[in-house]
């Protein structure tokens, strides 16, 4: 077995540097080709993070009645925490309310009406932001249940456009990551195949000469894993000299939404390095498989 | 001859280039080991290159095809590795039913041929060693055999100093003889060589025929296609002619035309 | 000539079917790499046509003092029309600004304050929509100039990210474009050059019998255009199948940012011939290149 | 011998295949079509093929070269088609200096030659009569006076039946032929054969060498490589022996060993 494996590779690295111009080739398609899979997978995690936060800032909220005591908006407030839907909650007083609509008229540059009055016309609010804009009906219904809500101010409307636009968006997003991997499967088989078509008389003599399929198939496969491997260690490495130059550019970007990316890099290691070994291994498995049949 | 300094292994392992050195006897016996019965073969495109053909080659056996370019000589040597399956009719190899036995045994019964291809069927991207060597590396052959057999095969053929080089980088000779040493190579039961001497000169020709020659008294089966009149009248073989698909003659210790 | 344009395409065509599993092959990855570069290009007009309404909600409001006439306010609407930045220019009269705020109120739930007052506290104002937000200081500029003007709300901080954002969208969209453009090319020429290697021997004996090198080298590149026109027919047949539903999917999106694509169905279709065809010629020319310098 | 039904043209334009059938009397000459003076040829693996070689061949000649295998009979031929350049010396084929004449020039130099391979060197995808109709059309022959004259040729080498069938579905004696009937098709002036008759049975081999000999007397240069003491101790014609990369014999009317 050991030796089987070693004569296996030995063979792959020779047929790699033999047929040089070609398996250059190859691994340039598989390099450029996984470079694509890797900026859209990155891009894609880049879209998810911009919906969740477009989609963070829906918020709902409820004006709650002068009568209602601290405790009772206490445990509203409570209540509402404990929701799954909810992602955090806000209780603005009267006063507070008073103090943002002064600062807002003052902002907008017009006369301030407040000082005409003499009491706080205002309410106190309760200010629910949300997971999943979806659940808007959940968290609505919630709180206008409870006695101490004088109404919930209705945005359906705005919200069933973010629905619409962040679902089509992710929808899309998936759509083209779905498209360009089948797109990048195809091509680096492709390629994988016709470097193996054009030895297509070797593997024919070795058959004549008394090789069993499994001394021709294995120098092919582990050829196509050695492919496979260069190419996303080269990947690897553009990506790597890539990235630091490119979220410096991004950083206005990331600084206006404010975007959590956590373990992206390693997942994007790993989805280079598996894509990459896979259809390496999986490309000239199925090519080399075409002439054994016979 | 530059030859392998191991200890003579018992006579049944014997290689074929111990046994040539006369450091083993050859076995005898008197069993089939190629046989056709009945057997035509149409190509796709309805040319019919064998007709009716039977043939019964005993082990140890030294036959040399003849018949004219055409006749059908290389499209026999094809159905006997089943690099072709006859159309028509039964090929048994060594016991060995050639249409029905499973895939995966096919290249256990390829490894009892040697086989020097006509047009040499050299891997091109591989040096006339590698080449060589190939035929034994195939079989599992641990690494520290190859090396001493394949060196001593060269030698036979008179490649040593051509072993690095591609086969691109050689003579028609040289690409001949480097054909001739990886059909011996893998010590062989069965020898199938299709116009071995086709572009050597005279001299090597006779070196190369003396050798199958020794070989073949070895008890390794020999079937030569050649055109080679003067070669096959010389030796007064058996000689099988095949003409237009038929064969038209068969005869012990003959010449390589009809002498009536 | 004629006998030799048709010699080489007679050729050509044989030796698209002689070889043709090598030559489907190259045909495959020619119609995904399109596929690929029509997508992207598609896209790219999509998010321009996004980032320009974006940009396009983009106003600036000037507060007008009541003291104007509206011969006045006539003067500054039609010198602000006549600015090339503008997009529109509206007029809201403080009649109208009072309505606008009292629904705005209403809506909120909150009190009507201005039920409290005697006469409207709000200024008629000039709102402005600008073709480019970045050219937000010219237009507060001119409109702060007017003697007539108030004062004009201070929105840099909203227009600034806005710019940022956009521009970031607009620079990854074409670098992205740029990038796949590139990957594209590669890969087709590449394609083609593994096609050709394949043929490398075919090459060489030509050159050993006599053949002129233009008589090497017409019959692959017809060869080569065979493939690009082939791959580009392909996909264009592919885009129009897929256009119908694709689009049905997308009105969700076209209805909530009404989109103006024009003559992205043309374009389109001039950039799939125009890469399939000159990259199918090109890759075949230089790759039938390598082996005639000899 | 199938043969074209057109009328007799000019001398000048006489094709091979008109002077062959006696439509055309041969031109006589004296000039020296291939002169090599003092060609060296080594290999980038260091490799000395050929060594201080000179051979002037007048119009006209038939000349044998011989020697053993990986004498440099191929290498020599190599170089008078330019597929490889000389390392020293000077070749000139028809008054064109090969390493001077500029690289678009190289392809109607080679068109005065016709070559047969070693190893055929046909086109894997393309007929019997595409193979051979390609000498013609890259030199831009009409159509019209293709397919006559390739019909011509392939009945003069007796593959009339073959001509559809692609080089992987011949045997190679056919290979051969085909190789031959390029070789002849363009009426070159110069035909280089390297071991034309290996693969061809006594018969075709003493057809085609009697084809040979009749264009030959046309007018046409003929160099020819074989290992076929036979033939060529039968022809008397002129000898010129390698060994090793030199030439150690040149004879007039001699045999294929020497005779002293
Ligand atoms: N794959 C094929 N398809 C169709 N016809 C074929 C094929 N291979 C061989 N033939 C035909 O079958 C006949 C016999 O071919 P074969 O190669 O057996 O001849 P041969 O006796 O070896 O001749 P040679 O001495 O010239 O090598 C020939 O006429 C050839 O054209
Ligand atoms: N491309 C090459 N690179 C290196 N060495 C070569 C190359 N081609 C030929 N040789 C060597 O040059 C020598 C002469 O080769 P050549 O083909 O001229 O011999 P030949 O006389 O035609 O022999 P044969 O009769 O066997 O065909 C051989 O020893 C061969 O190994
Ligand atoms: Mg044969
Ligand atoms: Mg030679």
């Amino acid at each position: 077995m050991i030796p089987f494996v070693a004569f296996s590779i030995g063979r792959a690295w020779q047929g790699f540097w033999r047929n040089a111009l070609m398996s250059l080739a190859a691994t340039l398609t598989m390099v450029l080709m996984l470079t694509l899979l890797a900026g859209f997978f990155i891009l894609q995690n880049v879209l998810l993070a911009s919906l969740s936060f477009v989609e963070q800032k829906v918020e709902v909220v409820a004006y709650v009645q002068t009568t209602a005591t601290d405790d009772q908006v206490q445990a509203l407030v409570d209540r509402i925490k404990a929701m799954p839907e909810t992602a955090s909650v806000e209780y603005v007083t009267r006063e507070q309310a008073l103090e943002k609509f002064r600062e807002a008229q003052q902002a907008q540059g017009r006369e301030d009406l407040t000082k005409y009055l003499e009491s706080n016309p205002l309410y106190g609010s309760v200010n629910v932001h949300l997971t999943h804009p979806q659940d808007l009906d959940a968290v609505t219904t919630a709180l206008r249940d409870d006695p101490i809500v004088r109404n919930v101010l209705n945005i359906q409307a705005l919200v069933d456009r973010v629905v619409t636009v962040t679902s089509i968006v992710r929808t899309a997003g998936l759509a083209m990551v779905a498209v360009v991997g089948v797109i990048v499967l195809f091509i680096i088989v492709n390629t994988i195949r016709l470097a193996v078509v054009a030895r297509a008389e070797e593997i024919e003599i070795m058959r004549l000469v008394g090789a069993s399929d499994a001394f021709i198939r294995w120098p092919f496969v582990f050829e196509g894993a050695l492919v496979g491997l260069l190419g996303a260690v080269i990947t690897l490495a553009l990506l790597t000299a890539g990235a630091e130059p490119l979220s410096q550019a991004a950083v206005g970007f990331f600084n206006v939404l404010p975007l959590q990316l956590g373990s992206v890099g390693r997942d994007t290691a790993v989805l280079v390095f598996a894509t990459g070994l896979g259809l390496g291994v999986l490309g000239s498995w199925v090519s080399v498989r075409t002439y054994l049949i016979r | 001859m530059t030859l392998t300094a191991a200890p003579s292994p018992p006579e049944a392992a014997a290689s074929l280039l111990d046994r040539l050195t006369g450091r083993a006897r050859a076995p005898r016996a008197e069993r089939a080991v190629v046989v056709l019965h009945d057997v035509t073969k149409r190509y796709p495109n309805g040319k019919e290159a064998l007709k009716d053909v039977d043939l019964v080659v005993p082990e140890g056996d030294f036959v040399f095809l003849v018949g004219p370019s055409g006749a059908g000589k290389s499209t026999l040597m094809k159905l006997l590795i089943r690099d072709e399956l006859a159309t028509k009719g039964v090929v048994v190899i060594d016991g060995a039913d050639l249409a029905r036995i499973p895939r995966r045994r096919v290249p256990k019964v390829r490894r009892k041929i040697g086989i020097v291809f006509q047009d040499f069927k050299l891997l091109p991207r591989k040096s006339v060693w590698e080449n060589v060597a190939f035929a034994l590396e195939v079989t599992g052959t641990p690494r520290r055999r190859i090396r001493p057999a394949v060196d001593s095969v060269l030698a036979v053929v008179g490649l040593t100093g051509q072993a690095q080089q591609l086969p691109t980088q050689l003579s028609g000779g040289e690409q001949q003889r480097t054909a001739i040493a990886r059909a011996l190579v893998h010590d062989p039961r069965i020898i199938i060589a299709d116009e071995p001497t086709g572009n050597l000169d005279p001299v090597i020709s006779w070196e190369i025929i003396q050798l199958l020659l020794r070989i073949n008294e070895l008890g390794v089966t020999i079937l030569m296609a050649t055109h080679d009149a003067e070669v096959v009248t010389a030796l007064r073989k058996r000689v099988v002619a095949l003409e237009d698909g038929r064969i038209i003659r068969d005869e012990m210790s003959a010449a390589y035309h009809r002498e009536d």
